[in-house]
């Protein structure tokens, strides 16, 4: 697989995604400046990373998302390419469009620190692939603006079309509005496109990929991908 | 132009100098050394170097007397922060700081650079920071605007922490009313950088460019170190323009911009603009390295118009930083600041005159002879008093008015000992993908080091109320627990920053408590050969004339070969509990005395240092022989108390064996003795055994299972119930605050 | 010039913050408040003198930055 | 009858915001725009019908909770 994280000022989950992703794939990937105007050739995975990109002053995401860079990853998309934006990066997919919807400040209004469950809503994308349906497992939460939100006709859009791919949900994989801790619409934590190869989620997956520092319980995600593009 | 700067009016000048603080005594040395009055930036210049904050002046002669050498030890106390060897070609580089004043008039903007500034301490020596601490006191949370300040003080740690992306791992918090008119923050930073490349302050080599870069200057804060240099009063209010405020992505771009720099060569010295900021940045980067200094000012970014020199010199602007770079050199560090879309300006050069002359608009600002500057500051050995002994109190004199679980029950839902949990809920504790022990799961945070299989364990401790009621035993404690706790996760203890909290240094049983804390601590540093590599003293901790209590806060670090090594404290099932250390049941200064008898009385524990060393190298042995499945030491509430919280932390109970007989119940189960660990094994016996060997007292108390904690002949206390009452204070507190 | 770019959370959008800010209010015994939202304010220096050219110019600016018209709408005016 | 109270940063105070914005707005192409100041504006409806005593409302509850004086200016508009 090729993949390439890409820095934006004030990003900060870049090196963890970057463990991540040798785990799987025994390389590190290359890592991309958001002044950058062109992706290089071939790339299998854009990732944009977690952390607060320009601060997350004004809207998270909202500048990193006007970045130059931005062009190339939207054409990547247009093309079929694979996009994964966690935390940071899911926010920067919105404010940029490629997917539906908004996060908007957690509805305690603090910052969500704490592990949570998340159910797999669809394990036949190259992200999941290694789950199963209905698959719960456990991610490091952190950030203060994950509360998805889209209209209910999104909403439903998002569902009738199978393009949820990730909720909260309790370790035995109820939906309730305790495990959806930042409120999130319809407990969503991650969305996908159309095309089923743009991937927004808030949880870090990359913070459980190792057995010695927190489990393993994310590492799937990056199987799937490696699994995916093994061929690459 | 001429050869002197603007003289201030020798009346207005020496009112001046005491507005800023300068002593009458002070302000005389300052005419001797200048040989006639001094210009308006002048006296800033001396009246902030010469404060408490800057000049250590009240502490020096005690600081001292702490151990500050070990064969690991790279750098002591002196520079921006400490460095230890920890092995494979690396080093530590840590401190911790006080942001006790800022946080008490603005919560969020105090505690946020409180983190910033420590944060700066460290990278400015070439290292990533890989984690932050915090330790925390706080007064009643019915005191009046407490909770706003608890509120505040969380959110900006965490507002600022999360987002520069250092994971905030560990801390501690207590709550006392001699806090109310004056919480501490104390914010501790350790980072990683490969041992051959630390970079110092001081400055060298005539004519080399001094190079400002970071945010620009505004007039924030201008004569910060000279407030947390004086006492609160009730018109404090006032002082609020003071306030600075942080920009932590700024200070993400200056981590990232810095590091990449210190991997070329074209840096000779750095230095972060702290408290005074650019004065004392400059002066003691020039006295360091016993040359001159000449600033021209013009070319200082600045955010705001019309600022004089004075206000350039002592604005506390953050996020900035001071280098000396090698000469031609400043293309290449410029271009680096200009990626990472950071102010940079060449704002003067080294001289070889000893002086710092400062220019601005063509005309001389300030022309001060360095070295009496440094060597003519004042040095005070104040008066002291020793704070009188406290008799010992007899456990059987005092009776039990609850009984164990009632009590366990209230202890453990009690403010000092409930669970932190909806403070580190705030924090991003995981950040790096390096945390192996976050928050709650061990006594000390096990972070490990990119790329190596080495970790570092962290631990901030103090029993502040064994300070006031014994300051040197107090000290050696707070000594002692870091040491344990470091210990209690498997990790060898190689190092400490403190911290050095205290009331008015001019009272003499202020002095005193501070003389005699340092006494405390350095018995403790010499006989576990825990050295102090860095520091930080806030004096003048009082609310109209009420001190806080003594708060040496201790900042512990040591090392683990191998992350794997590292145990939690959560207990599972089919395990033996074994008590390592000595139970004499000392209820004196004990929680348990606090909150269930009603009195704060008595002597506290004492600290026999050699039982320290010998159960912790025993228990810190059998950890890393892998027969420990949990070890948790025993501090604030005693045995039963520590039980509960390895039995909350892994939902799973234990059945006990009956307190010995020649104890009182209470005293066995709640009291403080020191030197103590409980450790859960798959073999008890030989564990035991082991004990004996190593003549380490050593007692079975019992196996865990089950859901509750089951007393011989007593109570069933469910493990559930526990939860509950541990969990519900913090978020009950602050439900609407 | 200086332009005033307001951005308020869309009707139908939750505002937590508003929500939150009402809750505060009650809680300090102030009376007789009912809906709360909260929003952002940016003053904007512009060099622009002619009122129509500036007020194109932060419309402008707020459509493809300081607002997310996906959440948020905004009003402009100047000063 | 609605009151708008609108909260900004005290002049001299740090922005980051409003620096982050203005270097933002310069990155598109947005060219002209000089200081950027990043603030709150935050909407009460209230039961009040006399101005005056609606402002007045409005200012306490600004100096007590929706504005940090510390660091903070407000101003209170009716509408
Ligand atoms: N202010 C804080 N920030 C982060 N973690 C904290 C804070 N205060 C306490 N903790 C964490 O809570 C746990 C319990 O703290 P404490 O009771 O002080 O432990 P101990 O008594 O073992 O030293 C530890 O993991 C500690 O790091
Ligand atoms: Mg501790």
């Amino acid at each position: 697989m090729k993949a390439a994280i890409i820095l934006f000022p004030g990003i900060n989950r870049e090196r963890d995604m970057a463990l991540a992703l040798a785990r799987v794939t025994g390389r590190k990937p290359q890592m991309l400046w958001h002044r950058d105007t062109a992706l290089p050739a071939g790339l299998d995975l854009v990732v944009l990373p977690g952390g607060f990109s320009y601060g997350d002053y004004l809207r998270c995401g909202a500048m990193a998302a006007q970045s130059p860079i931005m062009q190339a990853v939207k054409a990547h998309a247009a093309r079929g390419g694979h996009v994964l934006g966690v935390c940071n990066g899911f926010q920067m997919l919105t404010e940029a469009g490629l997917l539906p919807g908004a996060l908007l400040r957690n509805a305690s209004l603090r910052f969500l620190s704490m592990d949570c469950q998340m159910k797999v809503e669809r394990a036949d994308t190259a992200f999941t692939n290694r789950f199963q349906r209905g698959q719960v497992f456990r991610a490091t939460m952190a950030h203060g603006d994950g509360n998805y939100f889209a209209d209910d006709a999104t909403l439903d859009r998002l569902e009738g079309e199978g393009l949820v791919a990730l909720r909260y949900a309790t370790p035995q994989g109820e939906v309730t509005a305790a495990a959806n801790r930042n409120g999130s619409a319809r407990s969503i934590a991650g969305v996908l496109s159309p095309n089923l190869r743009v991937l927004g989620l808030m949880p870090h997956p990359e913070n459980q990929v190792d057995p010695l520092i927190d489990g393993t319980d994310g590492l799937p995600l990056f199987e799937s991908l490696a699994e995916n593009f093994a061929a690459a | 132009m001429t050869d002197t700067p603007a003289l201030l009016d020798p009346a207005r000048a020496k009112q001046l100098a005491a507005e800023f603080g300068l002593k009458p005594d002070e302000y005389d040395r300052v005419l001797a050394i200048l040989g006639r009055t001094p210009s308006l930036t002048e006296l800033g210049v001396f009246s902030v170097m010469w404060s408490e904050h800057c000049s250590y002046k009240s502490s020096r002669v005690w600081l001292r007397e702490l151990p500050t050498k070990a064969p690991w030890v790279i750098q002591g106390p002196g520079e921006n922060a400490g460095v230890i060897d920890i092995g494979e070609g690396l080093a530590a580089i840590f401190k911790m700081e006080s942001h006790n004043h800022p946080s008490f008039i603005e919560p969020y903007q105090g505690a946020a650079t409180g983190v910033g500034g420590i944060l700066r301490d460290v990278f400015t020596m070439g290292a990533r920071p890989i984690a932050n601490l915090n330790a925390l006191r706080f007064g009643t949370p019915d005191a009046p605007r407490m909770k706003r300040v608890i509120d505040g003080v969380v959110r900006g740690i965490g507002g600022y922490g999360n987002c520069v992306g250092v994971p905030t791992v560990g801390g501690e918090v207590n709550f006392h009313p001699a806090y109310n008119g004056n919480p501490l923050v104390n914010a501790m930073t350790v980072g990683i950088a490969p041992a051959d490349r630390i970079f110092l302050s001081a400055a060298a080599g005539v004519g080399n460019p001094v190079v400002y870069v970071g945010s620009k200057t505004g007039r924030d804060g201008i004569h910060g170190a000279t407030m947390a240099s004086a006492e609160f009063s009730a018109d404090s209010e006032e002082k609020r323009p003071t306030v600075q405020i942080g920009d932590p992505f700024a200070e993400k771009l200056l981590i990232e911009a810095c590091l990449e720099l210190m991997a070329t060569d074209a840096i000779v010295a750095i230095q972060d603009m702290g408290a005074a900021g650019l004065t004392s940045s400059s002066v003691e980067m020039a006295g360091k390295g016993g040359v001159g200094i000449e600033l021209v000012l013009d070319d200082v970014p600045q955010r705001e118009t019309g600022m004089s020199a004075y206000e350039m010199m002592l604005s506390e602007s953050q996020e900035r930083m001071l280098m000396v770079l090698k000469p031609g050199r400043e293309a290449v560090a410029e271009a680096i600041f200009t990626k990472w879309e950071l102010d940079f300006a060449v704002i003067g050069h080294i001289t070889d005159t000893g002086r710092i002359t400062i220019r601005h608009k063509g005309a001389l600002e300030a022309d001060i002879p360095l070295a009496p500057l440094e060597s003519e500051a004042p040095l005070y050995r104040r008066p002291t008093a020793e704070t009188p002994k406290l008799p010992v109190l007899d456990a059987a004199s005092v009776a039990d008015p609850l009984g164990p679980e009632a009590a366990l029950l209230k202890l453990v839902g009690s403010l000092d000992l409930c669970s932190r949990r909806w403070i580190w809920d705030q924090y991003d504790s995981m950040v790096g993908g390096q945390t192996a022990k976050r928050p709650g799961a061990a006594d000390a945070a096990v972070v490990r080091i990119e790329d190596h299989s080495r970790a570092l364990a962290m631990t901030t401790d103090c029993t502040p109320r064994y300070c006031l009621a014994d300051p040197e035993a107090g000290g050696a404690q707070a000594v002692a627990e870091a040491w344990r706790n470091l210990t209690a996760v498997g990790a060898k203890p190689l190092a400490i920053t403190d911290n050095m909290n205290f009331g008015n240094p001019e009272k003499p049983e202020i002095m005193g408590q501070f003389a005699s804390a340092v006494r405390g601590m350095a018995a403790a540093c010499t006989a576990l050969d825990f050295p102090v590599v860095s520091g930080n003293v806030s004096l003048y901790n009082e609310t109209e004339g009420r001190a806080i209590l003594p708060t040496p806060a201790i900042g512990g670090v040591g090392v683990l070969e191998d992350v794997a090594q590292a145990v939690g404290l959560a207990l599972a099932p089919g395990l033996d509990l074994v008590l390592i250390g000595e139970t004499r049941g000392w209820l004196g200064q004990s929680l348990w005395l606090r909150e269930i008898a009603g009195q704060e009385a008595g002597a506290p524990p004492p600290v026999d240092l050699a039982a320290e060393r010998r159960n912790g190298d025993f228990v810190r042995g059998r950890i890393l022989a892998g027969t420990v499945k949990a070890c948790h030491d025993l501090s604030d509430g005693g045995l039963l108390v520590a039980l509960a919280e390895m039995a909350m932390a892994g939902d799973t109970g234990a059945t006990l064996l009956p307190p010995p007989a020649a104890l009182p119940a209470h005293a066995h189960w709640f009291g403080e003795d020191q030197a103590r660990y409980l450790l859960a094994v798959t073999d008890g016996a030989a564990l035991l055994a082991e004990a004996a060997a190593a003549g380490v007292p050593a007692t079975r108390i019992g196996r865990s299972g089950g859901e509750a904690l089951v007393l011989a002949g007593g109570p069933s206390i469910s493990v559930a119930r526990l939860q509950e009452a541990h969990e519900r204070t913090l978020p009950a507190l602050m439900a609407d605050g | 010039m200086k332009a005033l770019v307001t951005v308020m959370p869309k009707t139908g959008v939750l505002d937590p913050q508003g929500k939150a800010i009402g809750h505060a209010l009650a809680g300090l015994g102030f009376a007789g408040v009912g809906e709360v939202r909260a929003g952002k304010v940016i003053e904007l220096e512009l060099a622009e003198t002619d009122p129509a050219k500036a007020r194109a110019a932060a419309e402008e600016m707020a459509r493809k930055l300081l607002a997310n018209t996906v959440i948020e709408s905004f009003s402009v005016s100047l000063a």
